[in-house]
This record gives C-alpha cells, structure tokens and sequence, in this order.
C-alpha cells in the first residue's frame, strides 16, 4: 500500500494504463507540459511525449470530438474539461455522437472514450464554475458515468473507465483532490456497477455521490452518537448503477437519503428514490428523502454558497427526518 | 497521379449508381416504405466520385445524412444501403441508422452523420490517428454550406492546420442550407475563403466536373500523405432537388433549368467518348447495368426482413 | 372560436405578440422568408419584415447567444432551433448564460428570451432527430419550460412565454403540428404552472407531457370501458411545476402513472415522482409507475422505434399495474 | 477625433486605479478573504483604457473574468467592485457574482462571463439591437487569445459582418491560454489574421501603447457608428502575473523582464509629460490618490457586510 492523494490517484491510474497500452492519448487544455490545471495528469508529458498527452487550443467541442475520432481509430483517449460547466461545450459530442454512433452504424464503431472533468461546487469559483451535471448524462443512452470519493476509487475507476470500450464520462470532485488515501502497490481495477458500503448500519440508508460522500461519513458518525446507526453507500458509478445495493440496504433499514451536489430538481437523487420506490416501495418507513444543492443558481459569495450547498449538517436532519 | 480508364469507367458507372439510388429512394419514400426522410445527393454526384477517385481503401470518408453519395462513391454496398433506407435487418447498420447513418467500415466509409458538422472534429481526429499510426493514409470530410458556418468546422481547421494532419475537408456549397442561401448565409463570396484566416489552402473548383474534382482532390490527397496537411476544397455545385422528402426549400426553377445544363452524368459521359474510353453504345450498357442493380437493391430491400426487436438493446454497448 | 393546428396556433400566438410589442425579434435558421423548417413561422417575414424575423446561418450558439444579446437590450426575442436535438449546441447560452446573468448581475439584466425547439420523436427522424431533453432544462435553476399538448394550449403559452421577463424553452411536439383544436377569438393568455385536468377521474392519476397527453386521454377512454376512471393531467410547464394539482390528485386516487417520450432514466417522470411521494406518500396505493421511451438510442427502424416509445397500450398497461 | 487633457489624464489616474485594484484583490485573495479565484489584469491595463477612451456611456462593453480593467476603464465603481470580489452584499451584484462576474450597467459596462467566449455572441447580439434601435452605439468585446479558438467567436465574426453590425472585437492576445502558449493553439501568427477569413478588417496594435490602442479603436469605432460593420482587433499584449490566483501558466522569468520594458504606466507617464500635460509632480499626486481610492475601496469592502440568505433566492427570475 502507498498514501496518494485523490488527484494523484487519478494520475497514477492514467500513467499506469499508458504503459500498458501506448495507443492511449490524454488530450484537453493545458494537459501537457502544465500538468492540467488542478495537476492531475502532472508528469504524463514528460513520460509519454507532446504526441500521446497532448495540449489542445480552447475548443471543448472540438477536443472531445477529435477525441472520438481517435477512439474510433482504436485508440482509447482521455479528453479533460476543465470545469464541469464546459460540458455545455461539448453536449454534441459527448451525448450525440460518443454514444450513439455505435448503435447506428449497427456495431461497425467501437468508442473507447474516457472524458474526464472535475466539480468544483463548493470552492467559491461562482455560478459558471460550480455545477454537478451528472444528471445530464445519466439521462443519455450509451454513455457510462463514474464519480469517485476516494483515492482508492479513483484510481480503480479511471483504470475501468479507460479500458472500458465504451464511453465514460468520469466525473471528479475537484473539492477531493487534496484528500488522501491508501491505495495498493500492484495492479488493480474496480469494476462499473459495483456499489460500495462505505459504512454498515441498520436504520438509515444514505446513498451519496462524490463530495458527499465523505459528508456522509462524518454524518454518519454524528448520528452514531445520537444512536441512529446509518449504512453509507457510493455506488461509484451511477451508470450503470449498483440499484441491488441501494435496495436491499433499504429493506433492512427503510430509510433511504440521497445526497450529491448538485441541484435538487431534476438530479439524480430523484431517480435513485424512484427506482427504490419501483422495487421496495413496501419496505420504506416514508418518503426517501434528498440533500442537495438549493434550486438556485451556484453563488460565489461564501456564505450564500455555503447556504446553497448541502452539508453534513443537512445529512444528520434528513437521517433524523423519518418518523 | 492519373485515372486509369477503369477508373473512369467506373466513376460513371457509380455516377449512375448514386443518381439512381436516390431516384429510387425517392420514389421508395413516396410508396410510405420507410419514414423519417432522405436527402438526395442528386446533382452533386461529381464530387464524391471526383474525390473518391484520389483515394485508397484505407482511407477514410465521413459525411453527413446527404451522404448516399458519398458512401456510393467509396464503395459501399448498394443492396445493404437500400435495405438500410428502409430500416430493413440487412441493411448496412441493420436498420438502426437509417437514410441519415449509414457506414461501411470495411471500405472505408465511417458513415454519415445527422447533426450537421458533428462529424467534421470526429474526421479531424481520424486524421491525427492516421498521423500517429505513421500510416499514409488521409481522411476526407464532405459537408455543405450550412455546416461550414458552425464553430467546429473552423475549430477544426485550426487544430488541423495547427497540427499538419492528413485532412481533407470538402465544402459542397450547394448554395442552399435547407431554404437559406449563402448569401444570407456566408460573410464572404467564397466558402474557400475561410481558409486564409487559418492557414491551410484553401482551393475552390467546379464539383459538377469530375475530373476537375479529381485533381483538385489528388493534390490535396498528395499533400496530406507527404505530412504537409489538411487543404480545404469548395466545391462549387447546385443542390437541383428538394433539401429532402420532407423539407422542400431553395432550389427549383431556374436552378433546375442551370442544373440540366451542368448535370454531371450527360457531362462525364460526352467526356469518356470524347477520351474514346467508352462508345455511347457502352455508356447505354452501363447506366442500364446501374438501373438493373439498383431496381435489385430495391428489391432486396423490400424482401428484406425487419429488424428483430432483440435488435433495440444490441449494439449500445461494446 | 377558430379552429387552428397546433403549429398555426404557436404561428397566431407569435404573430399577436409580434403586433402588440414591434420590439419582437424571432431568429433561426429558415425562419424567414420559408417560414420556418415546419411552417411554424409562416407569413411572419412578410408580415413584420426581414429586420425582425432574421434568417440566421446555421450556428445554433451564436443563434441563442445573439437572442440573449437582443433579450438583455430589452427586446423580447424568439430563437428558433430545427430539432430539440440540436439545443447540444447551445447549451452554454441556454443553460450557462441566459439563465443565470442575471443572478450573477445582482438582478442588473432582464433576459426575455424564449428558445423554440420542437420534439421529433416518433417520426422515424432516427437517433440524432428524435430526443425529448427536458429532463435537462428542469435541472436548471432560472430556466422556465412549457409543453404544450393542444392547440389551445400552445397559443395561450406561446404567449405567456413571450410576455415572460425570464428565459423560457418552449418545448413543441412535432408529431402534434397537424393536430388541429378550436382557439378563442379573443386575446387570452395561459398562466405557467398551472396544470390542466384534461380528463376528470378516481381510479388512477395519469400526468402526461406533450405527444402524451392525447395518447393519455386515449388510453383513458380504453380504460373506462374496463371500469377505470382516470385522470389524466398535463402540468403544460414543467418549470415552474404545478405539483398541487398532480398532488391533490393522487391523494384522491392514490395511483400515479407518468408518462413522457423521453428516456426513462433521468427523466421528468423521476422528479415529479419524487415530489408526489415526498408529498403524498401515504395516499399511495404503490410506487408510481412511469411509462417512457426504452433507455436506448432512439432507432430509425420503424418497427423499433415503435418498440421502444411508449405508447397507448403501455399507459393501459401501467394504469393496470396497481393492485 | 483626439483625446482631451482630461481624458488623457483621467486615463492616466484610471490605469494606476486599475494596477492598484488587482494588486489589492491579490493581497485580499493572499488574506483569505474571499475564495474562488481572481484574474489579474495586470501589464493590460492599457488596451481597456485606450478602447474604452473611444466610447461613449452609452456603448456597450462585455468582458470575460480577467474585466476588472474594461470595468474600471468603463466607469465602474471601485468601491462596489472591491466589495463584489469579496463577496459582499454592498458589490456590484450585491456579492452572487464574485469576481468573475461583474457588471455595471449604468456606465454600459454589461458585465464580465466567467465562460471562455460566452458573452461574444451576446455582445453580438447587443450590437444587433443597437442597428435595430438605429442608435448609433456600439458594442465592443474584449476577451483572449485563447478565447480566439472558441467556434462561437467565428460564428460571431460571420454573423456580424453578414449583418454589419456596430461591433468592435477586441482579442487581447497576452500569449498565454493559462499555459499554453499561442504558438500552440493558434494557427496563424496573428489572430488578426483570423478576419482575412470572415470578409471584416483586421488590425494589429500594440496593447500596451494607450495612443496606439485609442487610434486603433477610434477608427473601429467610426467605421461602426458609420454602419460600416465590425472591426476585429488585435491587441498584442503580455500578461506579466500568474494567470490567476490559483492557476500559474505562462509568463515569469524572461516573460517579466520584457513586460517591465513595456509596462504601460510609466509609458504613459512619460508621453504625458513630454506632451506637457501634466508633470511629474501631478503624475505622482494621481498615483498617490489612486492608491488612496484603492485603499478606501479595500476597507469599504472589508467592512461591508455579506449579503443576507434570503438573497439567495432573489434576482433569478424578474
Ligand atoms: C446542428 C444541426 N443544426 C440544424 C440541423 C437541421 N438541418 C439539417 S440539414 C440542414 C441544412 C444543411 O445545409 P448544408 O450544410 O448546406 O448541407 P446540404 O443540406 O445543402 O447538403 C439543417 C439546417 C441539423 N441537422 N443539425
Ligand atoms: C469554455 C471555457 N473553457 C475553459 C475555461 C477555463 N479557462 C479559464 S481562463 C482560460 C484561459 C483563457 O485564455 P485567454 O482567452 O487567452 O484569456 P486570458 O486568461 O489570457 O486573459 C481557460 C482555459 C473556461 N472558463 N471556459
Ligand atoms: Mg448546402
Ligand atoms: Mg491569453
């Protein structure tokens, strides 16, 4: 075992699958010889060389399409984002093209695409640079979403995600980067669909994504205190998502919280609760309950974003919400 | 670089191909045998073949859902293209793209794309996979006027030319993006303009003339295999026909009457016998041939069966 | 009262506004002279000039962003955009510009913008030309977003949208252009978020949204010749969402079914699932079911594109499900 | 059209306003006293001036987060904008925007976008309305060299030349897109180059130069007011800072040394004494209250309150 910290898991993931497959290309703003603007493929330059990590001129929509162009050639590529919010960029290439061009060429394409971009919700960066837009995607046929919450699942997701020939859109939490975590010396990868109970528990099911997750934890542990025992579940990936999971941690407890950064409406905490409600709807004590940001545009004053965004604190009412 | 008569030959002999497949794509529409819509190549068939001409198997052709032509003119299977215009199980995507996305991978045909000039960066990264494989081969894009004033065509060029890529990006200004024309359209005369502010050649021809096409794609072709980059080709044609089944918009009348008098398939073949490469009597064997393979393709599509509904959930995920 | 279709409905409501307010603008691609890809604009550049009803080259950013430019001058303004689909392109305008300026302004900027976008599914258009992406919009905080199913509905909402301050996609159902419905003579405007009981029931509470609400009402009558009452309800806005009538509905017959085209997973069916339960958990008889397109790409293949939209037969179905 | 005494002056007072704003949003960032970021703009200082010396109050002007200097060029209030980077309910946007997002329309300075060319269409578009109103006010853009590559900054290009709109474009090429140098993104030496492409004139100028800018802009401007259609600028400029509180990239070393040759202050200094219209006594006496406005600002903004939660949910629908 060896400490990384989240960001560096990532890279060292990206840097161990480019030795093993030197088709792999790493392509985005500032990737290059800078190391990507929050480091995270840091080194990868000088290993790999201007032709394989390469730095793109501004053009989101341009770089994720050159991007499939070269999945579609067999060689799987990582494209970066910078901010989440740049997505709104590349929405052709990423939901139109990446995923669909597989199923209407009837299986003639294969795309082995990787996007990587960070949320940044809760740095204070403002309305343009703090939006988690997962919900977006899981909506799109074809496309694989993973959001990591520790170094340890990072690493071992993007190591999926780039071996998997299909395409992934990995979503980072940039307020994770710094965070460290043990993670193992020799080879490993975590699979798509697998759930992680990140914490046992009996009364309370809380299901929550990336930047939340450790939230949840220290939620979790609070509660403890107060004698309310809550299993806490990541599923990793939220397409294809781990639902067996979520659902029998539900029958045990019949409590379900969801908990992920982004805006409430709309988002994928509505649709976790609704397949719950489908397959366990006998078993819930009440209504699954969701902690996530206000329907309100990300603010950068300090305080009305912290305000916006849910907390740990909001985790422990919601667990403490069922009667 | 110069045709072989063979070549040529069968440059017209595909010329009929398109003209008729679109004819009876039409016509197929017309009989309620597939919905949704088609978009004729017709009028436009000189330069897809012109171009195709200058390529190789192992090169690649992208283009967009006025792409029949194209794919014809790389190749593809014109049984397999009909079945696929009608949704059939033996089409050339098994009946799930539709007139709109075709491919046919093994001649080097990566398909046809609905949303216009969302192939064009997907072309580009083709073509950095051809430069990073150290392989000669190049890659062409065909879109239309209309594309050519979306952001990622210029965002292309400027990668492309950035970057010496092996890219040909073919411009077919039909003069009609649906009912808009260019003028109303475009902010300088010529689409070929567009390259002076990227730095990549930018060179217009007649693309009702194939063997204009041809050289003018052949040079392109040679300077992307010698690792000196992408060049940008307008091709200047008319768009004789509706904008598709469905939408009717620009064309018609006195476009009609300048399209008769440049249509590309009386031009080529008045050429061939001029070059003595065919008789007219040959040329009559020919475009009969092409009507036979096409009324078959026709017939083979309607025979084919329908896609089984298992088919739904293939193909999504490889 | 005049009978119209559904898409000379949209075409009167813009053209009356267009008349009262000579600071109207409508842009698109072939929205002038042609009248609009699908007629929707017809008469308009005769009517009111190539000044104010602008033929645009085909760049739907631009064509959004321009609007907001116009809209932010105080010229309310009407973008058109051929395919639903095609809002990929403008996601940085629709959803990063318009409906935040002027939150992040401090309230300095009004932004009347309405973005037009019809809905093609079900048409055989195929993969590209078939998306119903609302689900995208309603996570959106600032956006508003209307649905119409009807003649009358469409005129009454074409014109609250334009009369609104606030940025507004205007969501058509193109298989609904040709249906035809009786329209008041009179000026009349239809508030947003008020739902409208089409049909008055016990058994089941069906809410359905565009191409649905007829296929809902047809289902309806099926089903009342098998002795269910249904109610069927069409929210009209999704944004802002009038949940007190879904709400109050359920609570009277505890059964909720929703339909929609879009994809099931990470549709509007979750979020107005979630809020019904949030809200009514203890008046449901059982989980609410939705009926939706398949989560695959949308085929062109007729017979598969049939097989994977949701349809009459899959609304009797689910209001059938309940025990 | 020539500047006055007390333009020149004024333009003097505001770049030392704007140099001294950005090294006190630093040191604030430095003090933990607000989050995000802040985007110096730092060694530009003279672009904003010289552009915004050719403007009336009524013409429009739109920049992207790096604004602080178009704002404070524009009229904006220091003090509320000081108040604005830390977040504060007496901001220019009652502290939602941030330093990214700020705007004072009073002073027709329509904001600052946090989004890489996303306010370059709108800024189209506002100068669409303004042909529309027949006023004879103009909008200008101001955004990078890597802002340059975005699809939508041709697509505006297009549409503004087809439609001859009073817009002035403004690339203030500092080198750097963060890290990446403009030998790496753009490719043709210079943007200006870009609008050989789009039919619309092209101009280099060098951004540190306050009178070459002025001129520069002057002429744009007439020709917009004329209904002459727009202009596209190229300002050469470097940018001698990080690129943002939190992100290094470009510049430094041999960067720094070149950028203290060409600062525009003492520049500026220097032609106005020679010029005679003011000497190096007053030249010090406008340093020294500017540094004091600086300073006021500072404490206004510190000791202003953070806006109350229920601002939250204000301003999002009107
Ligand atoms: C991104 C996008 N916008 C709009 C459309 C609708 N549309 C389909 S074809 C077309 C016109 C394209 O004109 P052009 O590029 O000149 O090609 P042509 O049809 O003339 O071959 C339009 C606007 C689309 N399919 N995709
Ligand atoms: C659409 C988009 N892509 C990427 C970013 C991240 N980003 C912020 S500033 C910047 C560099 C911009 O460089 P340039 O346009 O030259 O302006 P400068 O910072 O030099 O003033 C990048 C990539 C963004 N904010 N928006
Ligand atoms: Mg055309
Ligand atoms: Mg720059």
């Amino acid at each position: 075992m060896h400490e990384l910290t989240y960001a560096q898991a990532i890279n060292e993931g990206i840097r161990e699958e480019m030795r093993r497959n030197d088709k792999i290309v790493v392509m985005g703003e500032d990737v290059g010889k800078y190391g990507g603007v929050f480091g995270v493929t840091r080194g990868l330059f000088d290993e790999f060389g201007g032709a394989r990590v390469r730095d793109c001129p501004l053009n989101e929509a341009a770089i994720v399409g050159f991007a499939i162009g070269l999945a579609l050639s067999g060689r799987p590529t990582i494209a970066e984002l910078e901010f989440m919010d740049f997505t709104t960029f590349a929405m052709d290439p990423i939901t139109n093209q990446a995923p669909k061009l597989r199923y209407f060429w009837g299986g003639q394409a294969t795309v082995p695409l990787v996007v990587r971009t960070p949320i940044a919700a809760g740095l204070g960066f403002g309305t343009q640079h703090s939006q988690s837009l997962e919900a977006w995607l899981m909506h799109v046929p074809g496309l694989k979403i993973a959001m990591p919450s520790t170094a340890y699942d990072a690493k071992g997701l993007i190591k999926t995600a780039i071996r998997e020939p299909n395409p992934v859109v990995f979503a980072e939490s940039m307020g994770l980067y710094s965070t460290r975590g043990e993670v193992p010396d020799e080879d490993y990868a975590i699979p798509f669909g697998q759930a992680d109970v990140k914490r046992k528990g009996a009364d309370v099911t809380v299901v929550a994504l990336g930047l939340m997750v450790p939230k949840a934890l220290k939620a979790a542990e609070e509660l403890a205190a107060l004698g309310i025992d809550v299993e806490v579940i990541d599923p990793r990936t939220i397409a294809p998502l781990d639902i067996d999971t979520i659902v029998a941690s539900v029958k045990k407890t019949g409590r379900l919280v969801i908990a992920h950064v982004a805006h409430k409406t709309g988002g994928v905490g509505a649709e976790i609760a609704q397949q719950v409600v489908e397959r366990a709807f006998d078993s819930l004590d009440g209504p699954p309950v969701r902690v996530a940001a206000q329907d309100v545009p990300m603010a950068a004053s300090q305080f009305l974003e912290k305000a916006l965004l849910p907390d740990v604190a909001d985790i422990v009412k919601a667990c403490q919400s069922f009667r | 670089m110069t045709l072989s008569k063979e070549q040529q030959i069968e440059a017209y002999r595909r010329m009929w191909l398109i003209r008729l497949y679109e004819e009876a794509a039409i016509r197929l529409y017309g009989e309620g045998r597939y919905r949704g819509s088609t978009h004729p190549y017709i009028a436009q068939e000189a330069t897809a073949l012109g171009v195709c001409a200058a390529l190789n198997v192992t090169d690649q052709v992208l283009a967009t859902y006025r792409g029949h032509g194209a794919a014809i003119a790389k190749g593809a299977n014109v049984n397999a293209m009909m079945a696929e215009q009608l949704g059939k199980a033996t089409g050339l995507c098994k009946g799930k793209g539709g007139s709109m996305h075709m491919s046919q991978h093994d001649v080097g045909f990566m398909g046809s794309n609905a949303i216009v000039s969302g192939h064009i960066p997907i072309a580009g990264g083709i073509a950095l996979a051809q430069q990073l494989d150290g392989s000669d081969a190049v890659t062409v894009a065909f879109f239309g006027d209309g594309a050519s004033c979306e952001g990622v065509f210029y965002e292309t060029m400027n990668m492309a030319t950035l970057w010496k890529l092996p890219l040909i990006l073919v411009v077919e200004n039909n003069e009609y993006a649906i009912s808009t024309h260019v003028s109303e359209s475009i902010s300088v005369p010529d689409i070929a303009t567009r390259a002076l502010g990227f730095g990549l050649p930018g060179v217009i021809v007649d693309g009702r003339d194939f063997y204009a096409v041809y050289d003018t794609a052949a040079e392109a072709v040679a300077r992307a295999r010698r690792g000196d980059g992408p060049t940008l080709i307008e091709a200047k044609t008319v768009r004789w026909s509706r904008h598709s089944a469905v939408a009717a918009g620009g064309a018609g009348g006195e476009k009609a009457d300048r399209w008769k008098l440049t249509d590309p398939l009386p031009r080529l073949k008045q050429e061939l016998i001029q070059r003595g490469i065919i008789t007219e009597a040959q040329a009559t064997e020919i475009q009969a041939a092409a009507q036979q393979e096409i009324d078959d393709a026709a017939t083979f599509a309607i025979d084919s069966p329908y896609p089984e509904l298992k088919e739904l959930h293939t193909d999504i995920f490889a």
